[in-house]
C-alpha cells in the first residue's frame, strides 16, 4: 500500500493545489515540491528494495492491488526495478522543470501533477483496462496543458492531441471489448491466450494504438505538430514523463500481443525510422526536429520488440528510452530561449551532450543499448541493422544541425538554472555508472596492430602531435573560447588508439577523439558551421566503421564488406577527395592550435584504421588496393589544384592537407612494403610538416588577427623565425631533397615502379609539381612581398607556439639528413608482415637501394651544405656588403609606390593558371553534395507531404494503417 | 545631316551664332549660361555621345576665357563644337564629369592651366602635370613665361655659331670612333 | 678522396665557363639571325666581371641576400649528379648518391630560391614573374617526368650512370633513337625548361621587367648570371646523358651539349612569345601526348 | 617606408684590378631603358641590325637596378626631373649619364618654357653630351664611345661628384622641384 505512494503522491498534490486559492501561491508551490520530494524519496527506497541499480537483473518486481474488490475493476500495478529508474526520471525532470511554469501558469501545476501520476500509473499497469484509465488521465492533462497559454499554435496543437486520443479511445475501448467477451480477463497476460480472429483484431487495434500513441513513422504527425505547436517547457515536460511513459508501456505490451510473428514490429519499426529520419532532415523548428527524434526512437523501440526477447530486451529499450527522453527534456529546456538571450561558450556543449546522448556517440550511455542492438541486429538481421543504421546516420545529421542552429541561442541564465545543472549531472553521472556495467568488454592489448613497432610509432605519432599543440592552446584571439581541454581528452584517446584490442575499444576511442575534438572545433570564431561539418562527417564515418565492427562477428574485421566500410569510414576520416569538404570547413575555422591537431595529428587516426583493417582483414593487401591508389592520386592532384587557387592560408593548408593524405593512400594502397614504407613515412612527415604549416598560421592569426592572403605579406621581417619553420616545412613538403620530404616521394615512386603502376605514378608526379603552385602562393602570400600597414604592429610569434614550430622544423632536419633513422625502425617490421609483396628496398648504411634506384639522403645533404656554406663564406668574405632598403623603395618607373597594399600582387594569384584551366569543366565536390543533399531533402520532402498539418489526415492516417494491418495480417494467416 | 543638327539647335537656342560648318563639322558658340544645356542637348537628343576633348582659350582683350567642349557622334562621323565666352575673374565653369567621367582629366587640366574652377569635378585640385605649381598658371595670358624661365632655370647659354660639318669632321678624326672610320671608307 | 675534390671543382669550373662561353656563342648566333654583328663571344664574361666590380648594392631582406646563393647551390647541386664523361668514373662526381626522381626534384631548389628572393624583393612584377614561371613549370614538368619515367622504365633502372650505361651500344642505342616520342617530348620541355622563346614568359622585358631579377643588382645579379650559366650547363648535361649517349669524351661532351644548346637558341630566335595560359595548354597537350606515346610502349 | 639614409662619399681609393676592371665597365654598358623626351625615338633604331649596339656590349635593361648608363633623351620637363633623379639614384654606382640634344645643353627650342629646364648639369651629373635636335643613331653611337674612352681612362666620374656635391644638386633641384617629396637619397 505505501509503494503505491510513490504512484499516487503526485495526484493528491494535484487534488491539493487545485483546491488552493490565488494565482502565485507559495502555498502551491510549497505543496508541489513536497509531494514531489516525497514521491522521489518513496521511488529511490522502491528502486533500492528491487535492487534496480543492479542492471544486470531488472525483474524483481512487486504487485499491487486496490480499490475495490479484484480485477478489472481494482487497479492493479505492477512496479518493477526497471519500472522505478523509469520514475525516477520522470520525477527528477518534474522537480526541475515545475518552478517554470510556477513563474507563467501556477494554474497548471494540478495539471502537471496529474500528468506525472497518470504515467506512472502506465508505467506500472499491469492491466489493459487500467492502461485505458491512464491513458486518458494523461490525454486529459496533456490537452490541459498546452492549451493553457492561450494562443493559436498551442491550441492547434491541443485540438489535434484531443482529436487523436478519441479515436485511440475508441479503438481502445473496441479492444478491451474484445479482450474482455473472448477471455473474460482484462489482464495483460490475458492477452496471450487469445486465439483466431479475436486475436488479430485485438492486435490489430493495440498494434494500432500503440503505434499512434508512440508517434512512430506512418502515425507520427499529430505527435510532430505537437511538438512544434506547444510551448518548450510543456514539450519537455511531456517527453520526460508522458512520452515516455508511453514508450515503457509500449515495451510492456507489445511482446504480449498474440500477432503471431513479431518481425512484422521490425519492419513497421525499421521501416519507418528510414523515411521518417529523411523528413527530418527538412525539419526546421527545434520542437520538429525533436519531434523527429521522438519517432525515431519510437521506431527504435518497435524495432527492438520484433527483434529482441528477455532481459535484453528490457535492458536495452530501459536504457535507450529514458535517456532519450531525459534528453529530449534538457534540448526542450536549454533549446527554449525564454531570457536572457546571449552566447555563452558552455552553451555549445552543454547542448552537446543531450544531442550526443540522442545521437548514440560513446562513452554516452545511449551508445551503448544502441551498441548491443545494433550487434544482436547485425547478427541476426541484416537487413534491419542496415535500414536502422541508415536512419540513425540521419537523425544525427539533423541532430547536429539543429545544434549548430541553437547552440548560439542558449541563454547564459539556463546554465545557472539548477534545473539544467542538475539535468547534465544527472546524465552524466548515469552514463558513467551504465558504462561500468560493460567496461569488461574494453581491452588495450594492442592486439589490432600486430606488429608493436608501428603500434609504438602511432603512439609516439599521436602522443607527440598533441603535446607539440599544447603550449600554443591560450594564445588565442577575439572571440575563441578555451578549448584545451578538449583537445587533452582528444588527443589522449587518439594516444591510446593504437593499444585498442578490440573492436568496440577502438570505436569508442575513435569517437571519443573526434566528438572532442567537434567541441573543441566549436569554440572558434564562428566556427559553428565548420563544427557541424565535421560532426556530420565525423559520424558517417563513425557509423561505417560501427557497422564494419558489428558485422565482422567478433573479430575486428572480417575481409569482404566489413572490410570495405571501414575502409570508407577510413577514407571519409581522412578527407579523401569528395568528402575533403569538412577538411576544408573545419580546419579554417577551428581555433588556435587546433587545426594543427587536426590535420597532422587526428587525421593519422584514419591511417591506423587503414593499416588495421589490411592487416586483420587480408594480412596485408586490400583488393581494393588499386582503386584506393587511384583515387589517392586523384586527390592528391585535385587538392593541390584547389590549394593553389585557395584565397586563405589556412584553407590552403586544408586543401593541401587533402593532397598530401593522397600519397599515403597511393602507398597503402600498393600492398608492397615499398608502398608501406612510403606511406608510412609520409605519415610520420606530414604529420611534422603539416602541423609546423597549421602552427604557424596559428601564429600569424595570433598577430595579424586575419589569414585572408589579401590582407597579409611581408611578415618575413616581423616574424623571421615563423618564416624560417615555415620554409623549411615548405621546402620539405615539396619534396626538394635535402629535406625530409623527397624521401616519401621517392619510396612511393619506387614503390609505384615496382608495382608497373605508371599511369598513377604520373599523376602522383603531377601533383607533386602542382604542389609547388600552392607552397610558393603561401610562403609569398603571408611571408613575402610587401608588409601591409595593417600588420605594421605585428611582431614575431610568442614562445609557446614557436617553440613547437623549431621541434617540428629540426626534426624535418634530422629525417631530411638521416632517413634512415626512420627507415631502420620501419622496413624491418614491414619486412614481418606476410600479406605485403614486393621486394624491401635496402639499407646500406646511408645508402637506400631499391631493384632500380638509389638515394643517399646524407651524401646529397652534405653536398648543398657544402656547396651553400661555400658560396656564403664566399660572398661574406669578398667584402660584398648590400644596404638594406625598405620594401617600397623598388624600381618602379620613377615613382614611388603610393601604398604597400596597391604594390603587392597577391589577388588571384595564379591566374594564368585558372585561365588554362578554363576549359576543363568545372566540377566541384560541392555541386555533387548539394545534389545529394537535395535528393535528399526531396525524398524528405516527399515524405513529409503526409504530415499535412490538418488532424483529420491523421486521423485518416490511423484508420487506413488498421486497415492495412488488417488486409495484411489477414492475408498472412 | 549636320543640318539637321544646327536646326535643332537653333530652335532650342535662339542666340546661338554660327562659327563654322562642314559637311561633318559644326562649330558654334552659345552664351554662358546655355552651354551646359547646349552640350546635355548635344548628348542626350542628337547623338553627340563622345566627348573627345575640353579645350580652353585666353581672350585677354575681352576679358573671357573662351571655353570649349569637342563632342563627336560616331555613328554619324560628326563633330559638334560648343563654345561659350566666361568672364575672366574667378572664373567657374559646371563641370562635366559626372556625366563623362573622362571630363574629369581634361578639367583638372585647365584648372590647372588656366585656373578655370570647375565645381563638381570629385578630383579637382589635384596634381595633374604641374606637380606643386605655385605662380599664376602658366596658360594664361598674363603669365611672363619668358621672364618666369629665366628666374627659374637660369640664363640661357649664349649662342656660338660653329659650323657643324668643320665641328663634326674634327671630331669625327681626332677620335677615330668605328661609326667614323665607316664614313671615311666611303668616301 | 683528394682527386673526388679535384674532379668536383674541376666540373664546376669548366660548367661555369662553357656555361658563360655558351651564352655569349648564343648571342652571337642569335645577332646572326637578326643580321647583326652581335657583340663579342666573350660579352657574358665581360657582363658578370663588370657586375660584379660595381660598388653599391641594395638588398630587400633575408631571402633576397640568400636567393642567388640558393640558386648557385640549385645549379650545383644538379650538376654534380650528372655523370660527366662516360667511362671515368672520377668524373661522376656525386651521382651515385641519387638517381633521375632525386635530380628532378633537387632541379626545383635554385628555382625555389630564385622565387622566394624575388617575392622578398617586394617588386610586384618579380612576383607576377614568379606566378607565371611556376604555372609554366608545372606543366613542362609533367611531359618531362613523363619522358624521364618512360625512358628510364624502359631501361629497367632509375640510375643516370644506368641509364647511360645502356646507351653505349652505338648511335643506334642512343635513348633518342629507342624512345623517340619520349625524346621529343622531353626536347620540348627543355625549351621552356631554358627560358627560351616561344616559352619566354618568365623573363619577359617588354611587360614585367626582366622577371624575378628585377630588383637584383650588381654582385648579387653576377652571382646569378653564373648560376644561370651552371644550371644550363646542368641541363644540358642531364639531357645529353639521358637521351644522346652520354659523352665519351669531353671533346664529345662540349660538341653534344654545344650543338643541344644551339637548338634551343635557334628556336629560341625565331619564334615570338606564348601568352602564359597558352604555353600551358600547349605543354600540357603536345609533348606529354608526344612522352605517353613512349610511356604506353613501354607499360605494354 | 623608404631608405633615408645620404650616400657614402666614394672617395678616390683605387680598386683591385681597375683597369680590367674598366674595361669591362667601358664594354657592357647597360642602359635604362627610360625616354625622357622627343630623343627616345632615336635610340630604338639603335638595337636595330643597322646600328647594332649589341656589339659594343651595350644593352638596353628595364630596369634601373641593373643598368649602369641613364640617356636623358631630349627636353625634360621639372616633372619628369623628379622621376629622372629617382631612376638615377636607384642605378647601382658606378652610373654613367649620357644626355641627348641641345634642350640638355641650353633648352633648345624650350629655352623658355615654364617647365622645361635649361642647362641638366645643374641638376645631374652629366659624363657626355651628344649635340643635335635631335642626334643621329650615329651621333650617339659617337657619345657612346665618348663615354668608353672616358671610363677606360678613368674620368667618368659623374656619380662621384653627384654624392659628393649632393648638397648642391639637391639645392638646384629643390629649386625648381615645388613639391619635394623624395627621400634624401633613393636608394
Amino acid at each position: 500500500m505505501v509503494k503505491a505512494l510513490a504512484v499516487f503522491l503526485p495526484l493528491l498534490g494535484a487534488f491539493i493545489n487545485a483546491w488552493l486559492p490565488g494565482k502565485h501561491s507559495k502555498a502551491s508551490r510549497f505543496v508541489s515540491y513536497t509531494v514531489l520530494t516525497a514521491g522521489l524519496a518513496f521511488v529511490v527506497l522502491l528502486s533500492i528494495q528491487l535492487g534496480a541499480w543492479n542492471l544486470a537483473d531488472l525483474s524483481n518486481s512487486v504487485i499491487f492491488h486496490s480499490g475495490v474488490g479484484s480485477p478489472p475493476l481494482s487497479i492493479n500495478l505492477e512496479i518493477t526495478a526497471g519500472g522505478t529508474l523509469a520514475a525516477l526520471a520522470m520525477y527528477a525532470a518534474v522537480i526541475f522543470s515545475i518552478h517554470r511554469f510556477a513563474l507563467h501558469t501556477p494554474k497548471s501545476q494540478p495539471l502537471i501533477l496529474a500528468m506525472l501520476t497518470a504515467s506512472l500509473g502506465l508505467l506500472f499497469a499491469t492491466d489493459i483496462f487500467n492502461s485505458f484509465v491512464f491513458l486518458e488521465i494523461g490525454s486529459i492533462a496533456t490537452i490541459g496543458l498546452t492549451a493553457a497559454s492561450r494562443c493559436g499554435s498551442r491550441w492547434e496543437a491541443a485540438i489535434k492531441v484531443a482529436l487523436v486520443s478519441g479515436l485511440v479511445t475508441i479503438l481502445y475501448l473496441l479492444a478491451v471489448a474484445v479482450l474482455y467477451r473472448s477471455t473474460g480477463m482484462l489482464t495483460m497476460a490475458a492477452l496471450g491466450s487469445l486465439s483466431g480472429g479475436a486475436a488479430v483484431l485485438v492486435s490489430i487495434l493495440l498494434l494500432t494504438v500503440i503505434v499512434t500513441e508512440l508517434k512512430a513513422f506512418p502515425l507520427a504527425g499529430w505527435g510532430l505538430d505537437f511538438y512544434q505547436g506547444a510551448s518548450s517547457n510543456v514539450a519537455g515536460l511531456y517527453s520526460a514523463t508522458w512520452s515516455l511513459a508511453v514508450l515503457m508501456w509500449a515495451a510492456k505490451v507489445l511482446p504480449l500481443l498474440p500477432i503471431g510473428n513479431p518481425i512484422i514490429y521490425a519492419w513497421i519499426g525499421a521501416g519507418g525510422l528510414v523515411l521518417s529520419q529523411l523528413a527530418g532532415l527538412r525539419a526546421g523548428s527545434a520542437g520538429r526536429i525533436l519531434g523527429y527524434s521522438t519517432s525515431a526512437y519510437a521506431s527504435l523501440l518497435l524495432v527492438a520488440a520484433g527483434t529482441t526477447t528477455g532481459a535484453f530486451y528490457t535492458r536495452t529499450v530501459l536504457v535507450l528510452m529514458v535517456f532519450s527522453s531525459l534528453s529530449k527534456f534538457s534540448l526542450f529546456m536549454l533549446g527554449n530561449p525564454w531570457k536572457n538571450r546571449g552566447w555563452s561558450g558552455y552553451g555549445t556543449v552543454l547542448m552537446l551532450i543531450p544531442v550526443l546522448l540522442l545521437a548514440g556517440i560513446p562513452p554516452l550511455p545511449v551508445f551503448w543499448a544502441k551498441f548491443a542492438f545494433l550487434k544482436h541486429l547485425a547478427l541476426h538481421f541484416p537487413v534491419v541493422f542496415y535500414a536502422v543504421l541508415a536512419g540513425l546516420f540521419l537523425e544525427a545529421v539533423y541532430l547536429f544541425r539543429f545544434w549548430a542552429d541553437r547552440s548560439e541561442k542558449i541563454s547564459v541564465k539556463a546554465f545557472s538554472k539548477p534545473s539544467a545543472v542538475a539535468g547534465v549531472f544527472i546524465i552524466l553521472v548515469a552514463a558513467i555508472w551504465i558504462t561500468q556495467l560493460w567496461w569488461g568488454q574494453l581491452d588495450f592489448s594492442g592486439s589490432i596492430i600486430a606488429s608493436s613497432t608501428l603500434r609504438n610509432i602511432f603512439h609516439a605519432l599521436f602522443a607527440a602531435g598533441t603535446l607539440l599543440c599544447l603550449p600554443g592552446v591560450f594564445k588565442r584571439i577575439g572571440s575563441e573560447r578555451n578549448y584545451w581541454f578538449w583537445l587533452l581528452i582528444s588527443g589522449a584517446s587518439l594516444t591510446l588508439l593504437p593499444a585498442a584490442g578490440n573492436g568496440i575499444t577502438f570505436y569508442i576511442l575513435w569517437e571519443i577523439s573526434a566528438f572532442a575534438a567537434v567541441v573543441g572545433v566549436s569554440k572558434g570564431t564562428g566556427a559553428r558551421n565548420g563544427a557541424f561539418w565535421y560532426a556530420v562527417f565525423a559520424s558517417f564515418s563513425g557509423y561505417l566503421l560501427l557497422a564494419g565492427i558489428l558485422l565482422s562477428r567478433g573479430s575486428f574485421v572480417m575481409a569482404g564488406l566489413p572490410a570495405l566500410l571501414m575502409t570508407l569510414a577510413a577514407l571519409v576520416k581522412l578527407g579523401q577527395f569528395g568528402t575533403h569538404l569538412w577538411n576544408v570547413r573545419t580546419y579554417p575555422a577551428a581555433p588556435g592550435t587546433m587545426p594543427a591537431y587536426l590535420s597532422g595529428t587526428a587525421s593519422k587516426a584514419a591511417v591506423l584504421l587503414l593499416v588495421a583493417v589490411a592487416l586483420n582483414a587480408t594480412g596485408g593487401a586490400l583488393p581494393w588496393g588499386r582503386a584506393m591508389a587511384w583515387a589517392g592520386a586523384l586527390t592528391a592532384l585535385a587538392g593541390a589544384v584547389l590549394a593553389a587557387l585557395a584565397p586563405d592560408y589556412k584553407k590552403l593548408l586544408a586543401y593541401a592537407s587533402v593532397s598530401q593524405i593522397g600519397y599515403i593512400l597511393v602507398g597503402l594502397g600498393l600492398a608492397s612494403i615499398l608502398g608501406w614504407t612510403a606511406a608510412l613515412y609520409h605519415t610520420v612527415h606530414h604529420m611534422i610538416f603539416k602541423m609546423a604549416l597549421f602552427l604557424g598560421a596559428a601564429s600569424v592569426l595570433y598577430r595579424t588577427g586575419t589569414t585572408r592572403f589579401n590582407n597579409l605579406g611581408g611578415l618575413v621581417k616581423k616574424m623571421p623565425w615563423t618564416f624560417a619553420f615555415t620554409l623549411i616545412a615548405v621546402i620539405s613538403f615539396a619534396g626538394i631533397p635535402p629535406l625530409a620530404g623527397f624521401g616519401g616521394k621517392w619510396l612511393l615512386y619506387n614503390g609505384l615502379v615496382e608495382a608497373g603502376w605508371l599511369p598513377i605514378l604520373i599523376v602522383a608526379m603531377f601533383a607533386s609539381v602542382v604542389a609547388f603552385l600552392y607552397s610558393y602562393r603561401l610562403l609569398h602570400g603571408v611571408f613575402l612581398g610587401q608588409l601591409s600597414p595593417k600588420n605594421a604592429h605585428a611582431k614575431e610569434a610568442p614562445l609557446a607556439l614557436l617553440l613547437p614550430q623549431g621541434i617540428l622544423a629540426a626534426s624535418i632536419m634530422v629525417l631530411g639528413f638521416k632517413p634512415t633513422l626512420l627507415l631502420n625502425i620501419l622496413v624491418p617490421a614491414l619486412k614481418a608482415i606476410p600479406g605485403l609483396s614486393g621486394l624491401a628496398p635496402v639499407i646500406q648504411g646511408d645508402m637506400v637501394l631499391t631493384t632500380m634506384g638509389t638515394w643517399n639522403a646524407w651524401m646529397v645533404g652534405i653536398m648543398v651544405m657544402v656547396v651553400f656554406g661555400i658560396a656564403f663564406v664566399f660572398y661574406w668574405i669578398s667584402g660584398h656588403k648590400p644596404k638594406y632598403v625598405g620594401q617600397l623603395d623598388i624600381g618602379f618607373a620613377g615613382e614611388m609606390p603610393p601604398s604597400a597594399d596597391e604594390v603587392h600582387y597577391s589577388n588571384n594569384f595564379f591566374r594564368p593558371y585558372t585561365r588554362a584551366l578554363a576549359f576543363l569543366p568545372r566540377i566541384h565536390a560541392e555541386k555533387i553534395f548539394c545534389g545529394v543533399s537535395k535528393t535528399f531533402s526531396m525524398l524528405g520532402d516527399g515524405v513529409r507531404m503526409l504530415f499535412t498539418g490538418d488532424g483529420r489526415t491523421y486521423l485518416a492516417h490511423s484508420l487506413l494503417f488498421l486497415v492495412l494491418l488488417f488486409v495484411f495480417l489477414n492475408g498472412g494467416m | 545631316m549636320i543640318d539637321k543638327v544646327k536646326k535643332e539647335l537653333e530652335i532650342r537656342f535662339p542666340l546661338l551664332k554660327l562659327v563654322r560648318e562642314q559637311h561633318n563639322y559644326l562649330h558654334v558658340k552659345v552664351g554662358a549660361t546655355s552651354a551646359m544645356d547646349a552640350v546635355l542637348t548635344a548628348k542626350t537628343s542628337l547623338g553627340f555621345t563622345t566627348l573627345q576633348l575640353i579645350s580652353a582659350v585666353d581672350w585677354m582683350e575681352n576679358n573671357a576665357f573662351q571655353v570649349t567642349w569637342i563632342l563627336e557622334n560616331y555613328s554619324e562621323q560628326e563633330v559638334l563644337l560648343i563654345s561659350a565666352y566666361f568672364p575672366r575673374k574667378n572664373c567657374v565653369v559646371p563641370s562635366l564629369s559626372q556625366i563623362w567621367p573622362a571630363a574629369s582629366a581634361f578639367e583638372r587640366e585647365i584648372y590647372e592651366m588656366f585656373g578655370i574652377s570647375f565645381p563638381g569635378n570629385p578630383r579637382e585640385g589635384e596634381d595633374f602635370l604641374l606637380e606643386g605649381w605655385k605662380d599664376i598658371p602658366p596658360m594664361r595670358r598674363d603669365f611672363e613665361t619668358e621672364e618666369y624661365a629665366m628666374r627659374t632655370f637660369g640664363e640661357r647659354q649664349p649662342r656660338e655659331h660653329i659650323d657643324p660639318r668643320q665641328y663634326i669632321g674634327d671630331v669625327v678624326g681626332e677620335w677615330n670612333t668605328p661609326m667614323g672610320r665607316n664614313r671615311e671608307e666611303e668616301k | 678522396m683528394l682527386s673526388n675534390i679535384m674532379s668536383i671543382l674541376l666540373t664546376v669550373f669548366t660548367a661555369l665557363v662553357w656555361g658563360l662561353l655558351l651564352g655569349g656563342i648564343s648571342r652571337t648566333v642569335t645577332a646572326k639571325i637578326h643580321g647583326r654583328m652581335g657583340p663579342r663571344v666573350t660579352q657574358n664574361f665581360i657582363d658578370v666581371w663588370k657586375l660584379f666590380r660595381k660598388t653599391s648594392s641594395i638588398h630587400h631582406g633575408g631571402m633576397f641576400w640568400l636567393a642567388p646563393m640558393f640558386r648557385i647551390t640549385g645549379a650545383i647541386a644538379v650538376l654534380l649528379m650528372v655523370p660527366v664523361v662516360v667511362g671515368q668514373n672520377i668524373t661522376y662526381n656525386m651521382s651515385f648518391a641519387g638517381d633521375v626522381f632525386l635530380l628532378l626534384y633537387i632541379m626545383f631548389f635554385g628555382c625555389l630560391g630564385m622565387a622566394l628572393g624575388a617575392g622578398n624583393s617586394g617588386h610586384p612584377y618579380a612576383v607576377i614573374a614568379v606566378s607565371r614561371g611556376l604555372a609554366q613549370m608545372s606543366s613542362y614538368e609533367l611531359s618531362f617526368s613523363v619522358a624521364v619515367v618512360a625512358i628510364a622504365v624502359g631501361l629497367h633502372t632509375f640510375r643516370i650512370e644506368g641509364i647511360v650505361a645502356a646507351q653505349q651500344a652505338g648511335i643506334s642505342s642512343w635513348n633518342i633513337f629507342r624512345f623517340p616520342f619520349a625524346s621529343a617530348g622531353a626536347l620540348i620541355a627543355f625549351l621552356p625548361m631554358q627560358m627560351a622563346y616561344p616559352f619566354g614568359i618568365v623573363l619577359a622585358p617588354q611587360e614585367i621587367p626582366i622577371g624575378p631579377p628585377t630588383e637584383y643588382s650588381s654582385r648579387f645579379l653576377s652571382l646569378m648570371f653564373s648560376g644561370r650559366a651552371l644550371f644550363s650547363v646542368a641541363k644540358l648535361l642531364f639531357f645529353v646523358n639521358l637521351l644522346f649517349g652520354g659523352a665519351s669524351s669531353w671533346l664529345s661532351l662540349l660538341l653534344k651539349t654545344f650543338l643541344l644548346y644551339m637548338y634551343t637558341v635557334v628556336v629560341s630566335s625565331v619564334f615570338p612569345r606564348f601568352r602564359t595560359e597558352q604555353s600551358i595548354k600547349f605543354l600540357w597537350l603536345v609533348p606529354t601526348t608526344l612522352a605517353l606515346v613512349d610511356l604506353v610502349r613501354v607499360m605494354l | 617606408m623608404y631608405c633615408n639614409h645620404p650616400p657614402e662619399k666614394p672617395g678616390d681609393k683605387k680598386e683591385v684590378l681597375q683597369k680590367i676592371t674598366n674595361m669591362a665597365r667601358a664594354n657592357s654598358l647597360w642602359v635604362t631603358g627610360y625616354g625622357t623626351g622627343c630623343g627616345a625615338i632615336e635610340l630604338r633604331p639603335l638595337g636595330t641590325s643597322r646600328f647594332d649596339m649589341e656589339r659594343f656590349g651595350i644593352a638596353m635593361r628595364p630596369t634601373p637596378r641593373q643598368a649602369d648608363v641613364l640617356i636623358i633623351s631630349g627636353y625634360l620637363s621639372t616633372k619628369t626631373l623628379k622621376r629622372v633623379i629617382r631612376v638615377y639614384e636607384q642605378i647601382q654606382d658606378p652610373k654613367y649619364i649620357m644626355a641627348l640634344g641641345s634642350c640638355t645643353i641650353n633648352g633648345g627650342m624650350y629655352f623658355d618654357s615654364y617647365n622645361t629646364l635649361n642647362v641638366l648639369d645643374k641638376y645631374l651629373p652629366v659624363d657626355v653630351y651628344v649635340m643635335g635636335c635631335m642626334p643621329r643613331p650615329e651621333s650617339i653611337i659617337d657619345g657612346f664611345s665618348l663615354l668608353m674612352k672616358k671610363i677606360k681612362e678613368g674620368r667618368a666620374t659623374g656619380w662621384k661628384h653627384y654624392k659628393e656635391n649632393l648638397d648642391y644638386y639637391r639645392e638646384n633641384q629643390k629649386q625648381i622641384i615645388k613639391n619635394w617629396d623624395l627621400p634624401d637619397y633613393n636608394w
